[in-house]
């Protein structure tokens, strides 16, 4: 099965290319844009049937890996 | 006293390895390549170099997959014993990923990746501190994209450069590389093994190099 | 899912001609499988064939006592000393970089680099020759951004240092703009790797990346759209590259050479399995079995064509010694790539390809690499060729303030610094750089010896537009002039020329006199051409074409890099020397494009037994360390080259150019052949000028460095930090 | 509102970082992962309270500037 990892910096880290997509985004004329903030998408492919095991997976490899805490958060998507 | 021994450090994608071995021999080393799947180190090793870089692409985020290999705990021992390290750019990223460093290097302020040469002045380098008294400026090459240095909220660091007249990369409090807080690793975004030559630039960079070879011969003698 | 029926339609969809059909069905005896038309369709197409422009390439001087390999293989070879040689090539990737710019550019670097390290050499220093459409225009932006960040993530991630190139912007670049990557390596002159499928018998080993559906063709596309129009409408023909894994390739590479099991490599570039294929076994007059069920895949279901026609990047294919293979195999295992025995070369001079143990391929080699088709295509000069070479200066408006026009020349988008670009590379891995970009030619240090090599790529598309002949025999001139005024001597050239459709005859007459005139400079400068690439098809229905664009990739020679010369002013009270004579010549010239929105005229007049004169003195003042900087004077002219020397050394200068009869236009901005300008500790001016009289180049001192302003007479006189901030804002405030 | 865009490569396209965090956690002993894909989390704040204008707004951003769509696909979470 599939699971979405959605890394992203914690609230208060400096995104520097969600700043410059926002200003991107606003030169265009996409003046309603007030905040854009930037993260990474994980899809992970998992050899096992059971949702709750490859949630747990997940969240030990985010934990391990694919996140640093202490900048990153981490949200593991259905 | 015989020649500092040191080791540097080859993951697959390290791409300033050649030229840290031949800057630390310039400066007196007997340095050797140390290959990231050996579990366990040579004997009689005085420090170790973790060269620049993009150790396994820089995928993911910079050192975050070299600080799994099996190099990495034998390094981790030996750095815990007291034995001097010195990262610099992506070494200096694998060392704050594997925690021996505090701290995290992200992505530059303006999103580009920067080479130029950058003037940084001394503070507080540890142990590696024969040659570089506080307040001693070196002029180095800087050359990467996540170099920002964004500090542990928990561990206050001990800076060990810090950049001259603003950082190139947006790094916190212009911060240019630390030390841990026994003194014996220091990481760093400039280069030194690049500034070891007047003919490619500068050569402020050996006096950063001799400093960790001398903290490394100290280190031997102690035992 | 089963194979399209193979119908004329479906060949002529392929690119085929009616004419390559029908020499199809006389080569085979039958018609193709489908398989094989997509065989035949990448090995008769242009990029593959140079069936267009193969007989002019035939005319270029190729010979030269340093060549140790001229065109034909990967990349060309020069004796660089000491057991060394270089190996050395530029390439285009042009069409990938418009439609993703970051990724076109990326794997056009890519693909140069594995050019170089297939050959055995260990990349050194990269160049890259940039064109684009106006900076005003946002999408051009967007392209530049995109292409400069791809290049420097793919050289900077693989570890070899760009140390130069060229970037320039003009409308007729806006929907075709040019990506032209250069690279030279080093290797031991008894270590050099060819592409030859020798020794029938021994095994075809796949090493490097799985191959996936990248960057198929699109008229394959087309084709197999009926039948699965789901995915494949979706497919990109874009391929992505990895320089992680090209990184890997290289050590890994270079390792399986020192083991001598390999009897002969190539990369697998563009057509990928098949052109390698076809020209190993060609070179060597063998023939390959291949199993392409062997070959490593990242995708499931691919078919015989498109596991012939896939573009995947970072592969290589290599033959070995029989009973050796072990040897290469270990050296893949430790990089952590894959390796695997595709094939084996047979005598009968036939490519039998198999899958899912069926024949899907079986054609003779040399009919289709040797013997492809070659064009006589018809040329025309354009009716208004004589017309635009005219300009009356007579009625040119005299300039009314010559400061501003240098200070607009130092801020216009082609003249201002370009540092913004350089800025994003590693200019130092492998330490080598001795001269980094930023002035004329780069210098690198040849690793473990005293030697060094001036890099530099150079074409003024403004000229070659006006008089395509005269325009390449130019950028020949300057490019060894960049590369003399660093003290190296001129030693070889490659190219890539960026044309049209061949299908034009204007375009086809530009092709034919730009390779003339670089054949001629090149034979008049004693210059070999020891390989290069040809880029046609670069323009765009209703946009029309591109202006000629032969890009010269040069390589120059200092016996002891230690007497390297920068660009820059060194330091204050230097004597500040013009070589060379300034002409009423204000044709083409960035002086009337950027001041007075023209661009007409015939270029500067050529004076190439001059610029070999030039050469020569600069290489001797250089050894016997005479100058302090020298800098050649071209785009913007002697006023130009000046402030730019001030500029990059914080250093003013106070100088009166020689004047004779000129206006002040044309002394400050004519760019004028086989000039440059030198600085000397005025203990050394005296034999400086000594020796440029006995090499019979007009010398004059002009004044002096120093102080915080620009004083050129006649009618200049700026400060140098404003001049400074207006040359270095341009690209940054455009760019980001 | 905020919006969450997903940009990911399209399938078939040369993946290299997933192939390297594939590659980083089966050696960490994950061998359950069978595959893994990248892509970039965009997280947009429109100062815009109708949920359909704010949908078509981050549509139209990913179409110019956010995705290039000879390589990338995008998906717009809610
Ligand atoms: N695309 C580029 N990549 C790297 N270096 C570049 C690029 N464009 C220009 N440069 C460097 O900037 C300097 C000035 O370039 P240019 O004005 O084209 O030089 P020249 O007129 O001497 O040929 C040179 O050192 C050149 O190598
Ligand atoms: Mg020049």
């Amino acid at each position: 099965m599939k699971l979405r990892v959605l890394v992203s910096l914690k609230p208060g880290v400096l995104d520097a290319q969600g700043r410059a997509i926002e200003h991107a985004l606003r030169d265009l004329g996409y003046t309603q844009v007030s905040g854009v903030r930037t993260g990474k998408l994980i899809v992970l492919d998992l050899d096992t049937p059971d949702p709750e095991k490859a949630r747990a997976l997940a969240a030990e490899a985010c934990e391990k890996l694919l996140a640093n805490p202490v900048i990153e958060q981490y949200e593991i998507l259905s | 006293m015989s020649a500092a021994r040191v080791g540097v450090l080859v993951f697959p994608g390290s791409l300033d390895d050649r030229d840290m071995l031949r800057g630390l021999e310039l400066c007196g080393a007997e340095a050797q390549f140390l290959w990231h799947k050996d579990a366990r180190l040579p004997e009689s090793l005085d420090g170790i170099g973790v060269p620049g870089g993009f150790s396994y692409g820089d995928y993911l985020r910079c050192g975050a997959m070299a600080r799994f290999s099996p190099v990495m705990r034998a390094v981790l021992e030996f750095a815990q014993s007291g034995k001097p390290v010195l990262g610099v750019c992506n070494g200096f990223q694998i060392l704050c990923e594997a925690g021996l460093l505090p701290g995290v290097l992200v992505r530059n302020r303006d999103l580009k990746y920067v080479c130029q040469d950058v003037r940084v002045a001394v503070e507080d380098p540890g142990k590696f501190r024969a040659e570089l008294p506080p307040g001693r400026g070196l002029v180095m090459p800087v050359k990467h994209g996540e170099g920002a240095y964004v500090p542990d909220p928990d561990h206050k660091p001990r800076v060990a450069f810090r950049y001259v007249g603003g950082s190139p990369n947006g790094s916190t409090d212009d911060i240019a590389g630390v030390a841990n807080a026994a003194g014996n690793v220091v990481g760093l975004m400039p280069h030194p093994e690049h500034a070891t030559d007047p003919l490619l630039g500068s050569s402020d960079g050996g006096a950063l190099l001799r400093s960790f070879l001398a903290a490394c011969v100290a280190a031997r003698t102690r035992r | 899912m089963s194979d399209p029926e193979v119908t004329d339609q479906l060949a002529r969809e392929h690119g085929l001609s009616d004419h390559e059909i029908a020499l199809i069905g006389e080569v085979l005896g039958r018609r193709p499988s489908f398989a094989e038309l997509g065989i035949f369709s990448v090995m008769w197409s242009e990029h593959c064939s140079y069936k267009s422009s193969r007989r002019y390439l035939q005319k270029l001087p190729t010979k030269g006592a340093c060549v140790v390999q001229g065109p034909g293989e990967n990349a060309g070879v020069i004796d660089v000393g000491d057991g060394n040689v270089a190996v050395f090539k530029i390439e285009s990737h042009n069409h990938p970089s418009y439609v993703e710019p970051h990724g076109g550019a990326a794997t056009g670097v890519g693909g140069i680099l594995r050019d170089i390290f297939t050959m055995g050499a260990r990349p050194l220093a990269s160049l890259d020759s940039l064109r684009f459409g106006p900076l005003d225009d946002p999408h051009q932006r967007y392209l530049v951004r995109g292409v400069v960040a791809g290049i420097g993530d793919y050289g900077n991630a693989f570890g070899c240092a760009t140390v130069g190139g060229e970037v320039t912007f003009h409308p007729r670049y806006r929907k075709n703009v040019l990506v032209n990557a250069m690279n030279l390596g080093i290797a031991r002159a008894d270590q050099i790797f060819l592409a030859k499928a020798a020794g029938p018998g021994n095994p075809v080993i796949y090493v490097g990346s799985k191959t996936g559906r990248d960057g198929i063709h699109g008229a394959s596309l087309l084709a197999s759209a009926e039948f699965d129009a789901d995915t494949d409408a979706k497919r990109p023909t874009v391929q992505l590259g990895d320089p992680f894994t090209e990184k890997l390739l290289l050590e890994a590479c270079l390792e399986a050479m020192a083991t001598g099991a390999v009897v002969g490599i190539q990369d697998m570039g563009a057509a990928g399995l098949t052109c390698s294929s076809f020209e190993m076994a060609s070179r060597s007059g063998t023939g390959i079995e291949m199993d392409l069920d062997a070959v490593p895949q990242r995708e499931s279901n691919m078919s015989a064509y498109e596991l012939l026609l896939s573009e995947s990047q970072e592969r290589m294919l290599q033959v070995a010694e029989k009973g050796r293979e072990q040897e290469i195999f270990a050296v893949f295992r430790k990089w952590d790539l894959d390796a695997a025995i595709v094939g084996r070369v047979t005598s009968d001079g036939h490519m039998r390809v198999r899958w899912h143990g069926q024949v899907v391929a079986d054609v003779p080699v040399d009919p289709i690499a040797a013997n492809a088709p070659v064009y006589d295509r018809p040329t025309a000069r354009p009716a208004d060729f004589e017309e635009r070479q005219k300009l009356d200066l007579a009625q040119l408006a005299p300039e009314s303030d010559p400061s501003a026009a240098l200070l607009q020349l130092l801020a216009s988008p082609n003249l201002c610094s370009r540092e913004w670009v350089y800025r994003q590379y590693d200019q130092l891995v492998g330490s080598s750089t001795v001269l980094r970009p930023g002035g004329d030619a780069a210098v690198v240090r040849i690793p473990e010896t005293e030697r060094g090599l001036a890099l530099t790529t150079d074409c003024n598309p403004r000229y070659c537009a006006q008089d395509p002949y005269l325009g390449a025999q130019h950028a020949v001139a300057e490019a060894a002039r960049n590369v003399a005024v660093t003290g190296a001597r001129p030693l070889a050239v490659t190219n890539c020329l960026n044309f049209g459709s061949p299908e034009r005859p204007e375009a086809m007459w530009e092709f034919a006199e730009a390779t003339r005139g670089m054949g001629d400079a090149c034979r008049a400068l004693g210059l070999p051409i020891t390989g290069g690439n040809v880029s046609f098809y670069n323009e765009t229905a209703g946009e029309g074409a591109i202006p000629p664009t032969p890009t010269i990739g040069l390589v120059g020679i200092l016996d002891d890099v230690t007497c390297a010369v920068p660009a820059a002013f060194r330091g204050a009270g230097d004597d500040v020397i013009l070589l060379g004579e300034t002409r009423s010549e204000l044709g083409a010239s960035e002086y009337l494009a950027v001041r007075h929105g023209i661009e007409r005229g015939a270029p500067p007049a050529l004076d190439l037994a001059a610029e070999q004169r030039l050469q020569k003195l600069l290489a001797a003042a250089a050894a016997r360390r005479l100058m302090r900087s020298a800098h050649d004077c071209s785009d913007g002219g002697a006023a130009l080259a000046l402030a730019e020397c001030a500029i990059r050394s914080g250093f003013g200068l106070d100088v009166a150019l020689p004047a004779t009869g000129l206006r002040p236009e044309v002394a400050l901005f004519a760019e004028s052949c086989a000039r440059a300008l030198v600085s000397c500790s005025p203990s050394n001016s005296a034999a400086f000028l000594a020796l440029a009289r006995e090499h019979g180049v007009p010398a004059a001192r002009i004044g002096q460095t120093g102080g915080v302003r620009i004083r050129i007479a006649p009618g200049v006189d700026v400060s140098l930090p404003e001049a400074h901030d207006l040359w270095a804002r341009t690209l940054p405030e455009a760019l980001g």
